[in-house]
């Protein structure tokens, strides 16, 4: 094999164009959003790769394809305000239930939440179903069990989800202005980073 | 299950609300639709319209016999009782205030119901992957390709040498066989039979048999002689005699 | 849903900016490489698209990636020289077999030896395998040859060899009384299961 392999010369200057260059090409490669470890473990340098990004997202401000980043994830994804025109690239999405919706967005709000805080929301019960189609799309996933009798599985959001709704974080979630006034939804204000839930519920 | 957002608009008509039964979600998705009728903030809908507004929803759709599963007629009653509860005068506490805690309760789940349902429609607004944004068409990778390397550690590579090595000193290590030897009782069984003969003094190694004189076995057969012959001579079958440090051994029987 | 259709305002005059946008994304978005008629099947205004189709090329020469034509066909591709970059090499440690590492014992121990004396100390065949594996791993080599009838080849281990086991050099072997006498390997008690090589050679 004579190909140059790459994290094998540690010791080789960095050569800052080589570098913009490499992860330049490996966002444009990836269908998926990258980690800012999983760039680094492409290159031959250990040498950090957020000035490199910021660099390029910036380069590409105003393009056609625009660089994204998702909680720590990056992609290159085509600008919105062109997607009109790309129409027959679109995927013919296959809609989602209202159902499946409210329940997305109930466990983008309110995560880890429960599946029987869910039904409360929603006041029918929610199919087995309908999370494992959000399971299967890659949005949800089980995290935890609540400390509460019979230790119900937790729902949180994944960074698929952020990339398909477009949203650069949790923090990015559409807000419910008129709603959090009436300290409905206060517990968003700060999501839980366990899989313990609001106390006051 | 369709979207009952889409099938309902706000201004529809009872009997078209009816009609639509099939698409609402449960009795607390009718009663979100009923209090949007009363085009007001949600904050401010009066709680007594809306029971009646559901009363007259599920009479119209029991006339025409449509197919309303339990908890619609569950809802029925507890709203019921919570407009019993509202009309009490309000100096009849605890039991209106309690009312007036089920009335908010049940006003902020359709604030909050009405909250998730606008985040739908948010979030389906967005520039969503593979409508509103699109990846890129022909991915290249990046792809991870595994190789062997061969690895391997001190103590096994120790482990190895020692377990060769020692297998070769093992096959170096020509074991001698064991030397013949002859016991005591066979050359005292000899003796016995040789020396017979009370008037005849004769060698040790004369006496023992040719078989336990042959080379390989002289040695033994002369110590194992000697042995036999003392144990003769004390248990008097022979006598021995000797005329000095390493002359021959004599014995004939007594 | 209120976004502009496509194809619906032949009347307004051509962005270059935003021509040029549509160009790019499509070049992304696209799973096939796209002819010229394709793009402009896309676009809202008839202009020919060659033109811009090879600023863009321009425009992302020297990049990570490259707008390429071929046979009328443009795409988007990752620059050649960084594609391997885009594979990273995982390395998965693989045991040595028990023949192999005897074979690399009694070469360090042992150097320079030839493939027979090996053999007279494992009392088995040494295969070609065996070190060709020892050599690709690059821990031995052959050095010289031994001046006795047939001049056998004599074999040593490489300075790679000591780095991977960490050692400073070969005295830093501990001697096999030591090995022994430390009871750490009860060697002669063990049985030499599978260590050894295929008889045919």
């Amino acid at each position: 094999m004579t190909e140059p392999s790459p994290g094998q010369s540690p010791v080789q200057p960095v050569d800052p164009v080589l570098l913009r260059r490499i992860v330049e090409a490996l966002l444009f490669a990836s269908a998926e959003p990258l980690s800012e470890a999983e760039i680094q473990a492409h290159l031959p340098m250990a040498v950090p790769v957020g000035p490199v990004l910021r660099d390029l997202r910036t380069d590409y401000a105003g393009r056609g394809v625009q660089i994204e980043e998702q909680s720590g994830r990056w992609a290159v994804r085509t600008a919105p305000d062109v997607a009109p025109f790309l129409e027959r690239l679109q995927e013919r999405s296959k809609s989602l239930s209202a159902a499946a919706l409210e329940t997305l967005a109930i466990i983008a709000y309110r995560q880890p939440v429960t599946r029987a805080e869910i039904e409360q929301i929603r006041g029918v019960s929610v199919s087995r179903g309908t999370l494992d189609l959000l399971v299967d799309a890659g949005w949800v996933r089980p995290r935890g069990r609540k400390p509460v009798p019979g230790r119900p599985v937790t729902w949180v959001t994944t960074p698929a989800f952020l990339d398909h709704f477009d949203l650069a974080s949790l923090d990015d979630l559409p807000r419910l202005e008129e709603l959090t006034g009436a300290g409905l939804f206060d517990a968003l204000a700060e999501p839980a980073d366990g899989a313990d839930d609001d106390p006051k519920d | 299950m369709t979207d009952a957002l889409d099938l309902v608009p706000e201004d529809v008509d009872e009997d078209a609300l009816v009609v639509a039964v099939e698409g609402f979600s449960g009795p607390l998705d009718v009663l979100l639709v009923l209090a949007r009728k009363q085009k007001v903030d949600l904050t401010k809908i009066s709680v007594l319209t809306l029971v009646e507004q559901y009363m007259a929803f599920l009479d119209e759709a029991l006339r025409r016999r449509l197919d309303l599963a339990a908890d619609y007629l569950v809802t029925a009653s507890w709203l019921a009782y919570l407009k019993s509860r509202l009309l009490l005068p309000a100096e009849e506490e605890p039991e209106a205030e309690e009312a007036l805690a089920l009335a908010e309760a049940l006003t902020e789940r359709l604030q909050r119901l009405e909250a998730i349902r606008g985040a739908v429609v948010q979030l389906r607004a967005r520039a969503r992957l593979g409508v509103g944004r699109l990846a890129r068409g022909a991915p290249e990778g990046p792809t991870t390709a595994t190789v062997d390397v061969v690895a391997g550690t001190l103590p096994e590579l120790l482990r190895a040498y020692a377990r060769a090595a020692g297998r070769s000193k093992v096959r170096r290590l020509r074991m001698e066989r064991r030397p013949e030897v002859v016991p005591i009782d066979v050359a005292r069984d000899a003796l016995r039979a040789a020396v017979t003969d009370r008037s005849r003094w004769q060698r040790l190694e004369d006496a023992l048999p040719s078989p336990l004189r042959r080379p390989t076995v002289a040695r033994s057969g002369v110590a194992s002689g000697f042995a036999a012959a003392l144990e003769l001579a004390r248990t008097a079958e022979i006598e021995v005699r000797q005329s000095g440090t390493f002359q021959p051994l004599y014995l004939r029987a007594r």
